[in-house]
């Protein structure tokens, strides 16, 4: 089939002002976005920059704005788009050429709600025990591959870049509710300031945006709800 | 060209599982650097599903022992037992460590770590299936990576992002500095140390249908031909039986474990003709193989070059029966289509994504998938790169992980080795580098630290042949999966060897069209092609070279194992163009070379 | 980079559902409380200035006004019933922050909104018919 | 593995959490007191048909000047918050969030003040 794909370019080392490319591609209705932005790479302008690897949505690198919301390149597939894809960067990080943003921002507020397992207790010879159901708990918080489709989704984090956004407390939900985990009390410390979940307003853009499926607003309103009653369970 | 300049004690090279534990055990007394050309997260480590290999026997009887015979059996007794018992008995421990990080292993009911049957892996009283593989959902991969990479946070290890190792420097022999060129910026930084750790992963990129990412383009390894060191084995290369249909993603082995069984066009579980006692647990050369065959017969569905892997719980449940599978309590193995969901979530999302259809309903079609290095950078038991088959120490280079080749996975590597090999001799790696560097001293850079890198750039950037890179690449990949892939035959290897030099030729030629510094990926790109260049050239000449058939090898005109001339490893050299083969005996500590059945 | 404009643009251009029911709730939220204080204030006039408060009335009998009124009921509606929305999952459950319950109720809040607000802006429209014919 | 352990910390005292509830909390009281007013005054009622009487006749029972009082008090905090949130996203400085709270909340004591004598005077008929 033939597809229209409109690009966003932008290199500003050639003094170059961001503007839109255009390519007409004859594409197989299977194919993903990825594929379009490599046969373009490849045959048509090889300046077209992105990051890719593992080309099937496990590793995080290609989160973009795909007809106007955010997804991964490899895991989009063209006969879920129509026959007019349009390409940019996901918003709220600098762009720094094409498709590329900086995401140091994004990992900052990461580090900031401390994404690590923290038990100062002595371990045992064996494993830590842990129910299923104890383990179930948190599941849906370790499928997180820090994409920042979540974060650069949010209408909060479009304006307010200090929001630490939902990719962040998703992270911290991960380890709160392990029931093997020490830290909840600092991590929930830190995500009760200002800058933390109750910037939240609930837009669920995040949830839509997630590639892994992550329930996140539920997710924020479980750490809201342990910020509030110190209840972990 | 700006250049940079850092010092540290140790470098490690690469990101994924086990650049990530040996920078997390070389931090602990050494001032580290990661450098990596993704970030961290993004390493292929976080690809990997099905588990983690250890003989806890939290469901039932096991031993490291069995586990160990099992991994040297798989290898088709290529593989170095000394080697593979250390891994093996070290796997407990250090499962047990991960754990303490923080890896969230499932349960079993009484909260022990949950484990799962793999190919290979068997109780070795009865040769059926044992429950060995630790796992995280399908994603223990994910899990480790995280994990490793947060406690390497916690720990304040540097991380140098997205940059791009080109050149490894060395002192008379010693390691001296490592470059790389940092994508964001088109600047070169020189790492000077005493102690560099390679740990870049695999080359699966070199075929078309792939189950490794992009990224896996076997630069390193490139890097120490180019050095004058050798690689090991190269002529060994895994192919995964299940890849999704022409898109090589990978669908675990885990899902034949959870009683997922393969079907021909005849609707037959064509495995029981080739492994009348696992069947489709068999190992994967063995799977891989009888898949080719069915397809090379006219069984692959309609006559296609694929055939099913059907998982429907009425499936699973039919050849439970057949197969008088049972649970740990001795009750019939029967499934629910929530608990397979429960179990296999990604694979399920993989389906539902790219092939549009619900594995619950329909079965899934495979094909095998280039998957896995069994061959690489070869390694002493201490992590330490070697420079002959005398086991000859390069001083101050170490290498560990799928980069690496101690050998613990020899001709063929067991499913949940990898994750086991990567974290067991990423620690080994990490350990000694500290070690080493508290009574080393800091070599001189050479003067002409960066002129290599320099001069590759310069070309690649101002080439003006008008060769495609994307051209070369698909020609490549398009030889190595017809010639150098599960089959091999003289005449096409040859004939592969002869397209491969005539792509060098061609990729002397190479122009691209981006000029700019900032994030030229097209610059890498062309870079990375020079390597998987230089690597799929000597796989064919290491596969030519070796005249007999053994695990993932497999030579249609020498079809037999020959252990009188070849249970040994290759080393190949390749020096302007030129190369030179030499050979180290394998060891054997307690195994002796059989004839392998499953 | 986050800042107004790329809010702005997020806002506009963004797709999703869930941000449908933010903008809205956003906006109905800001212009119901900008006449709220208009609507205090000039109740205020009843006690401060008398006069003036007839003046005020005057004002909302003015067509534009009594059709703003039609859709500043519909606003209150709307916040309202999406806030309840929110503040039940958020408090109560919110395990119905997941993705198909959360997205179908903020359909379902849009459509009960606009049911509710039928008949008031029928009733509504009557007076105003009724108020301009002469009634 | 004996019973499930139950996990607790001591509950953050933060001030964005009273933010937060203080939404909520009014949200749901003024479904009690926004819906009833705007039933009866804009629809049922009809705003053309108010005038000072009207307002001095319903004011003549203090239930309802009560119930006013709630009103205001409820749908403007709850406005005057729910506008520091919006501005929030779009003020980052920690001097540019105080001075803005505090404009807010003059605005807020003004306003209410004036809505306030109101009730409680009533209506002043000349
Ligand atoms: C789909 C899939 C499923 C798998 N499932 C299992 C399983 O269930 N069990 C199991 O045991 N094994 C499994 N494996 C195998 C196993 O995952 C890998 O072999 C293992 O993770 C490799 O880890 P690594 O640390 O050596 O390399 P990787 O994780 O690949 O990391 C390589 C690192 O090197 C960096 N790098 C590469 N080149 C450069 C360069 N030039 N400069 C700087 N940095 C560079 C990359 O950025 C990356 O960080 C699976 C593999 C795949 C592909
Ligand atoms: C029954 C009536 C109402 C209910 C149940 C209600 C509920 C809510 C809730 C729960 C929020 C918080 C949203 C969030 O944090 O995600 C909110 C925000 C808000 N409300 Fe209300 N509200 C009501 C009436 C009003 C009225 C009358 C006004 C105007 C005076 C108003 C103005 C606002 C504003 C400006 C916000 C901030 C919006 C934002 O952050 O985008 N609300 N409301
Ligand atoms: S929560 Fe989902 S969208 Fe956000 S970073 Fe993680 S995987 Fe990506
Ligand atoms: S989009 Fe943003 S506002 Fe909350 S629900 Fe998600 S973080
Ligand atoms: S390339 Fe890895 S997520 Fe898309």
């Amino acid at each position: 089939m033939k597809v229209t794909l409109k690009v966003f370019r932008y290199n500003p080392e050639n003094g170059g002002q961001p503007r839109y490319d255009v390519f007409h591609l004859d594409v197989d209705p299977n194919d993903r976005v990825l594929d379009l932005l490599e046969m373009v790479k490849g045959y048509h302008d090889g300046s077209l920059s992105y990051r890719r690897s593992c080309a099937h949505g496990i590793c995080g690198s290609d989160a973009m704005r795909i007809n106007g919301r955010n997804r991964l390149a490899c895991k989009t597939l063209v006969k879920d788009l129509g026959d007019t894809i349009v390409v940019e960067p996901i918003l709220g990080l600098p762009v720094l050429k094409d498709l590329i943003v900086d995401m140091e921002p994004f990992f900052q507020a990461y580090r900031k709600v401390m994404p690590w397992f923290i038990n100062n207790d002595p371990p045992p010879e064996k494993e830590r025990l842990q129910t299923p159901e104890e383990r179930a708990r948190f599941d849906d918080t370790t499928k997180c591959i820090l994409c920042a489709a979540c974060t650069t989704s949010c209408p909060v984090f479009w304006a307010d870049g200090s929001y630490f956004g939902p990719a962040a407390i998703v992270n911290a939900h991960r380890f709160i509710f392990d029931s093997r985990d020490q830290a909840a009390e600092e991590r929930l410390a830190i995500l009760a300031q200002e800058e933390g979940v109750w910037r939240c307003r609930t837009s669920f853009n995040c949830t839509e945006a997630c590639p892994r499926e992550i329930q996140i607003t539920k997710a924020i309103a479980e750490v809201k709800r342990a910020i509030l009653t110190g209840d972990l369970s | 060209m700006q250049v940079h300049t850092h010092t540290y004690d140790v470098v490690v090279i690469g990101g994924g599982g086990a650049g990530l534990m040996a920078a997390l055990y070389a931090s602990k007394s050494a001032k580290t650097a990661v450098v990596s050309k993704l970030y961290p997260t993004r390493s292929h480590t976080g690809a990997a599903q099905g588990g983690i290999g250890a003989a806890l026997g939290n469901l039932e009887e096991d031993h490291p022992e069995w586990h160990a015979f099992d991994t040297a059996k798989g290898s088709d007794y290529l593989g170095d037992q000394d080697a593979i018992e250390f891994m093996c008995y070290q796997a407990p421990e250090i499962v047990y460590e991960l754990e303490h990080m923080g890896v969230p292993f499932d349960r079993t009911p009484d909260g022990k770590i949950a484990q799962r049957p793999f190919g290979g892996h068997t109780n070795n009283k009865t040769g059926k299936p044992v429950r060995r593989a630790c796992h995280a959902a399908d994603r223990t991969g994910h899990m480790i990576l995280q994990t490793l990479y947060q406690q390497n946070l916690r720990q304040g290890t540097h991380f140098y992002n997205e940059f791009y190792v080109t050149d490894i420097l060395f002192h008379e022999g010693r390691v001296a500095g490592v470059v790389a060129y940092e994508l964001a910026t088109g600047d070169l930084h020189v790492f000077r140390t005493k102690a560099a750790i390679i740990a870049t992963g695999g080359w699966g990129q070199l075929w078309e249908v792939t189950s490794n990412a992009k990224t896996l383009t076997g630069d390193l390894p490139a890097v120490l031909l180019r050095r004058g060191l050798p690689l090991e084995d190269m002529e060994f290369f895994q192919f995964h039986p299940t890849g999704i249909f022409k898109l090589g993603i990978l669908i675990t082995e885990g899902v034949r474990g959870e009683g997922g069984v393969l079907i021909n066009d005849l609707g037959e579980r064509f495995m029981e003709k080739y492994a009348p006692t696992v069947k489709d647990l068999a190992s994967r050369d063995v799977v891989s193989r009888a898949i080719y065959i069915e397809v090379r017969e006219g069984r692959g569905i309609g006559g296609g070059k694929y055939v099913y892997l059907d998982v429907r719980p009425e499936t699973v449940n039919k050849y439970a029966r057949i197969d008088g599978r049972t649970r740990p309590d001795g009750s019939p193995y029967e499934v629910t289509k929530e608990e397979l969901l429960a179990k296999l979530p990604d694979i399920i999302d993989f389906c539902k994504t790219y092939l549009g259809i619900d594995p619950m309903e329909e079965p899934i079609p495979v094909q095998p998938t280039a998957h896995y290095a069994m061959g690489g950078i070869p390694t002493t038991l201490k992590a330490e790169v070697i420079r002959d088959e005398q086991n000859t120490v390069v001083p101050g280079l170490y290498a560990a992980g799928e980069v690496a080749c101690v050998s613990v996975h020899g001709a063929n590597r067991l499913g949940t080795n990898s994750l086991l090999d990567i974290v067991v001799f990423g620690k080994v790696a990490g350990q000694e580098a500290a070690a080493y560097v508290t009574h080393a001293d800091l070599p001189p850079l050479p003067a002409d630290a960066t002129d290599r890198t320099r001069e590759q750039l310069e070309r690649l950037l101002h080439g003006t042949g008008g060769e495609k890179v994307a051209d070369i690449v698909s020609e490549m990949k398009e030889v190595m999966t017809e010639h150098v892939s599960v089959f091999r035959t003289e005449e096409g290897l040859t004939q592969a060897l002869e397209k491969l030099q005539e792509l060098k030729e061609r990729y002397k030629r190479v122009s691209i069209t981006d000029k700019s510094k900032r994030f030229n990926l097209e610059l890498m790109e062309a870079w990375e092609l020079g390597n998987m260049l230089d690597l799929a050239y000597v796989t064919a000449l290491s596969a030519l070279n070796r005249t007999e058939s053994r695990g993932a090898h497999w030579r249609e005109d020498h079809p037999k194992r020959d252990d009188q001339n070849w249970l040994k490893h290759t080393f190949i050299w390749l020096e302007d163009g030129k190369h030179r083969f030499a050979y180290k005996p394998v060891v054997i500590t307690k195994w002796q070379p059989k004839e392998r059945v499953y | 980079m986050s800042d107004p404009k790329t809010a702005l643009q997020g806002y506009v251009r963004y797709r999703a559902v869930g941000q449908v029911a933010f903008l809205l709730h956003r906006l109905t939220g800001l212009g119901v409380l900008f006449f709220l204080i208009i609507h205090i204030v000039d109740t205020a006039f009843v006690y401060f200035v008398p006069e003036l408060y007839e003046h005020a009335i005057q004002l909302y009998r003015s067509l534009p006004f009594m059709i703003g009124e039609i859709f500043l009921v519909w606003a209150v509606f709307y916040h309202g019933l999406n806030g309840l929305r929110i503040i039940i999952f958020d408090l109560w459950k919110p395990e119905w922050w997941e993705r198909e319950f959360a997205i179908k109720s903020v359909y379902w809040v849009l459509v009960i909104s606009v049911l509710l607000w039928l008949p008031a802006a029928f009733t509504m429209a009557k007076h105003a018919i009724e108020y301009y014919s002469g009634g | 593995m004996g019973e499930p352990r139950v996990r607790r910390v001591k509950p953050v005292a933060a001030s964005e959490a009273r933010w937060w509830l203080w939404l909520r909390i009014t949200g749901l009281l003024m479904v009690l007191v926004l819906f009833p007013h705007v039933i009866v005054k804009d629809v049922l009622v009809g705003v053309y048909r108010i005038d000072l009487e009207y307002v001095a006749q319903v004011w003549a029972n203090p239930l309802m000047r009560v119930f006013d009082f709630a009103l205001l008090f409820l749908t403007f905090t709850h406005g005057m918050v729910g506008l520091r949130q919006v501005l929030q996203d779009f003020i980052h400085t920690p001097s540019g969030r105080r001075a803005m709270t505090w404009v807010l909340f003059v605005v807020w004591a003004v306003v209410s003040l004036m809505g306030a004598v109101a009730i409680i005077g009533g209506v002043k008929l000349t």
